[in-house]
């Protein structure tokens, strides 16, 4: 975990509301692992204050990618960015997914939420079977369909709101048959709260292991500020910035 | 070489920057970014007897160049933090603060007296911002009467040097500072946040769980410096500035308002290393303008 | 259609968004923007009795998403005032509000007495937020007594509809309002600006004449908009909400909190047109959201 | 005066702190006279909250040009702009220069105060004789000086401190001396208040009728908010945006 001055490379602007940023920074790339997040601020004023956190999309030293969507101010501001400008970065941070051998892996990712498991499926492909159900609201909002086709996933599963692309419907309308039929003992999810709410209830009796990764209104990322916090079963709150983002399904309180 | 230094009177520091209580964990999260060492000193996030969860989220807001939180406070309790204490310790020599809360007057007295046996712990900071069960939730800081019989209270069975920390929402902010200070205060330190709130329009409900919420960082900072300036005027004792410092500019502001010392809140979330950054503005500003030492400084503005 | 119109009980106006006091000069300035109809209502410049010059520049200063003012109140007083009324009154069908200062109580009543007896203004603003010369420079609006007795007298001596302004700078927002209203005033605007203060590092001075300043704009919003809420839900007049509003949806937050009109500030001096776009703001998010009106809104707030 | 949204056409960096903007402005373009101002922001945020002062340094509709020094927040976000991006502008303000005919000219410029006179230089030239004064810390800080070398000026003086270009010293030097020597009429001046001061001091028993364009803290730049006040030697306040920016020296307190 350190603070580093990046520089952008590229921002690539994907289709609508979406970018790919690409940048060198030297320290979170190397020391980066799949589920890790990083802060950043493209402003250099005082507004806005706070930096905001993203998923670490994918990386290779000395460079990483972040992919996301524009929903306001920071990420508006982080649109407007060109190449050499600077970007100032803290991370990474946060746990990462565990590291798994042999295993048969479904990650299950909604709209950004591909952000944050992307990484960690390049990794998993390498002793892993990997499958990936990936949803949002419309054709428009499904990214890196090539990227996906072409990583010898065992299923890749499409789906949209308005059935632009894929099947018509939400990541959650064929979880059970998919796992089923792969024999899948891992689960990873990222994706809007309430997709990761159905999911629990979806898989919580079946035998897999279940990660997801969370988001929260983050004031600092790296524990001081105890913004970020989601209850557990026990009824106890959990840091998403340091105790997460990456949890047991079963010890969230959903 | 310019002289850093600045001297409270019951402690010298090495130099005027403290991290602020709640802003700065328990120090050891900041290791990663800087030897704990440099810093003037640094405040322990608020304590009181026993754990607290705080409130449900959301907790902050982000409002023009300000933050809004609502944490409510959570902590492990007493018992707990006296472990922690013993461990940073062994850490850093930097003196280690430890912010002092209370829903009682009974409670902060309970907190208090329990680190007074602390060798580890070198200064308290009486939190007189938390809302009060007794008082229909207003806070001491608010009645120049309860700030003067809480502190008296405390002063009379602790021997561990007592900041008292002032809250902004009040509208004879020296009639406070001089009834800390009559009641035996060693040092005031000011501001803690400003009672503010968001909605949320949509749901047409308040963002937070408890309506209200406190504001802190740069937006406050023109209020902050005017209010450590009435206080530093009218008491005899040390002034501790806060409010929305980022830079070493700030910092000198305050201290020709009449701050000894100052306290970073805000910035360090944004920013880890800030209060390094900002001793290190201080020293250069120093040079330019030719101070020797801070001292020459302090409270000299002209009015 | 959507009905933006809101009812001050005295007065109905044609939507909630009035420019405020010493933004929106006499109005006129602004006739090459808009037409002054479009408007709620609008308050011209705060007024004394006799012609002053205000404060020595600088008289402003810019700080993180606010504004730091020291105007002074300069003005031509009120015989030349009465001019500019009756010009100004040509110009528009708007309701025009005078803002009435005074150094000491005398004064206000001799203002207020003055454009009483004028048919061209619709409503009264007291500014008790003027420093004033008998307590030793501390407002009317920081003292609840002070408050009853001045809008007690003055609501004795004019039938022209009084709005007490407030200042933010109190330990209790609600007593100065539950005095102002018990002492008969129509209607309770807030917020002034809360006191701040700049220094100039280089020549080691504050940086206005007067040392504090007003602050305004953005950062305060959070903070009006919780004395909004406070005073609301305390007296049973209509409450005018400002402080940092900028846009429809911040109109809206103001009215969910309990304010039945809001005033425009700070932005009018940035983007002339601002009240403008944010009536249409307001009536964009209404229609989204499916309100018909404002009653609907105000005070709907679930706490 | 109206408010418009501009378009950046070029934001040319000329050296150091230095750059031109040229923008496209239908309104201001068609309004502004020499003297006039605008007001502009380059933030889309609320940081800086207010917007900019830069007189109108020259103008063929639709567009216009303002040269600017980076000093601060304000100009450091104008100078990050690029071709298309927006700018909001605030204009034309303030008086102008008056209109004058067969008169024998002298501009004096301290720094960027150039640019309030470069535009009136121009007009005059078409039915007036004009020399100009023109004088910064060093070469670095003088610019345009081909454009000024090819206007036909009737006399074109330079001045530096560090005598890097032009004669080792102030504008003020030999004011008096270039006056007599013209026959010059009238005077306009642009620059640091110390400058004006100086100027003020120097010509004021001369025949010359003398014009100078200030400066002020300004928080609305149309009459509002009555921040950016000058002493009159009447001991009044005047308001630099509406009463100005041109004011006769003679009325000004020096
Ligand atoms: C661990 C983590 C990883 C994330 N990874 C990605 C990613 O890879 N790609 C991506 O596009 N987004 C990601 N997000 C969400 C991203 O942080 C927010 O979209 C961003 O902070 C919004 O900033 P803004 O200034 O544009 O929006 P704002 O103007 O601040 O707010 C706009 C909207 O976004 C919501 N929002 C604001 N901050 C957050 C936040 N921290 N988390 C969730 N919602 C928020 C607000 O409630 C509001 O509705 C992640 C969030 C977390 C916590
Ligand atoms: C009528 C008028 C015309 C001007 N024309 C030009 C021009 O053509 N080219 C040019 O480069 N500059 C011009 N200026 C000055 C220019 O407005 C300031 O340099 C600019 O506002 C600084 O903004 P900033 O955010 O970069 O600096 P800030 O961060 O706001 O301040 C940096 C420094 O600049 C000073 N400053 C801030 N605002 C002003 C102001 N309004 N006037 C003078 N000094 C200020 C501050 O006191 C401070 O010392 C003009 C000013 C006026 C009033
Ligand atoms: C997230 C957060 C938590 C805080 N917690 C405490 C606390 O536990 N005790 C306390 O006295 N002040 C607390 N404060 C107030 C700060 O110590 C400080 O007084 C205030 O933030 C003003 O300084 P700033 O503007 O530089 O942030 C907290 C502030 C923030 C932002
Ligand atoms: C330049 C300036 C001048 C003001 N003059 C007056 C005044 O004459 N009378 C008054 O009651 N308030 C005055 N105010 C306060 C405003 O009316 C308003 O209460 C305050 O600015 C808060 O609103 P805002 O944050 O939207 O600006 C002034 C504010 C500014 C910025
Ligand atoms: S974001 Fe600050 S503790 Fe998690
Ligand atoms: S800048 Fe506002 S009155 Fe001149």
């Amino acid at each position: 975990m350190k603070e580093e001055t990046g520089t952008i490379v590229e921002n690539h602007h994907i289709q609508n509301e979406y970018y790919l940023i690409k940048m060198r920074a030297d320290h979170v790339s190397k020391q980066g692992k799949p589920g890790n997040f990083i802060m950043v601020s493209a402003s250099s004023t005082l507004e806005p204050l706070l930096k905001r956190p993203f998923g670490i999309f994918d990386l290779n030293p000395p460079y990483i990618w972040i992919y996301y969507k524009v929903v306001g101010r920071g990420t508006r501001l982080l649109s407007t960015l060109n190449p050499d400008d600077k970007i100032s970065i803290l991370g990474p941070l946060g746990n990462s997914f565990p590291v798994l051998e042999n295993e048969t892996i479904l990650a299950i990712a909604g709209g950004t939420g591909i952000a944050s498991v992307y990484f960690a499926i390049k990794e998993y492909l390498k002793n892993n079977k990997v499958s990936l159900i990936y949803g949002a609201k419309s054709k428009n909002d499904l990214n890196f369909l090539h990227s996906l086709e072409t990583i010898s996933l065992a299923g890749l599963y499409l789906y949209s709101d308005d059935g632009s692309i894929g099947i018509k419907g939400v990541v959650t309308a064929d979880i059970k048959k998919i796992i089923n039929q792969h024999g899948i003992t891992i689960t990873i999810s990222c994706g809007p709260d309430e997709m990761l709410n159905r999911i629990f209830w979806i898989i919580k009796d079946l035998k897999t292991d279940d990660y997801a990764s969370l988001e929260a209104i983050m004031g600092c990322g790296f524990g001081i500020c105890q913004s970020c916090v989601v209850e557990t079963r026990n009824k106890e709150y959990k840091q998403v910035c340091t105790d997460g983002p990456v949890f047991k399904m079963e010890e969230i309180q959903w | 070489m310019v002289d850093l230094s600045v001297d409270l009177g019951f402690i010298g520091l090495k130099n005027p920057v403290i991290p602020a209580s709640g802003t700065f964990g328990y120090g050891e999260e900041f290791l990663p970014f800087f030897n704990l060492d440099l810093l003037g000193a640094f405040v322990f996030k608020g304590i009181y007897k026993n754990k607290r969860m705080g409130n449900p989220p959301p907790r902050i807001q982000e409002t023009p160049a300000g933050l809004l939180n609502s944490i409510g406070l959570p902590g492990p309790g007493m018992k707990e933090l006296k472990k922690i204490i013993k461990r940073v310790y062994q850490s850093t020599s930097t003196p280690i603060i430890i912010n002092v809360c209370g829903e009682t007057d009974q409670e902060y007295l309970d907190v208090a007296e329990y680190f007074d046996r602390m060798e580890e712990v070198a200064i308290l900071e009486l939190n007189i911002s938390c809302p009060n069960v007794k008082s229909g939730g207003r806070c001491p800081a608010q009645d120049d009467k309860h700030t003067y019989r809480l502190v008296k209270q405390i002063k009379q069975s602790v021997s561990t040097p007592l900041i008292v920390k002032l809250s902004p929402n009040v509208t004879d902010i020296s009639a406070i500072a001089i009834s800390a200070e009559e009641a035996g205060a060693d040092c005031i330190s000011l501001t803690n946040t400003f009672l503010g709130m968001a909605i949320d329009l949509e749901s047409r409900k308040p963002l937070f769980s408890k309506i209200v919420a406190g504001l802190s960082g740069p937006a406050i900072k023109p209020l902050a410096l005017r209010l450590v300036w009435e206080v530093a005027r009218c008491v005899h004792v040390p002034v501790i500035g806060m409010g929305g410092i980022t830079t070493g500019q700030d910092v000198l502001e305050f201290i020709l308002a009449g701050a000894t010392a100052v306290q970073t809140g805000t910035i360090n979330l944004i920013e880890p290393s800030a209060s390094i950054r900002i001793i290190k503005e201080i020293e250069q500003i120093m040079k330019e303008q030719n101070l020797m030492n801070l001292r020459e400084l302090r409270g000299t503005l002209k009015t």
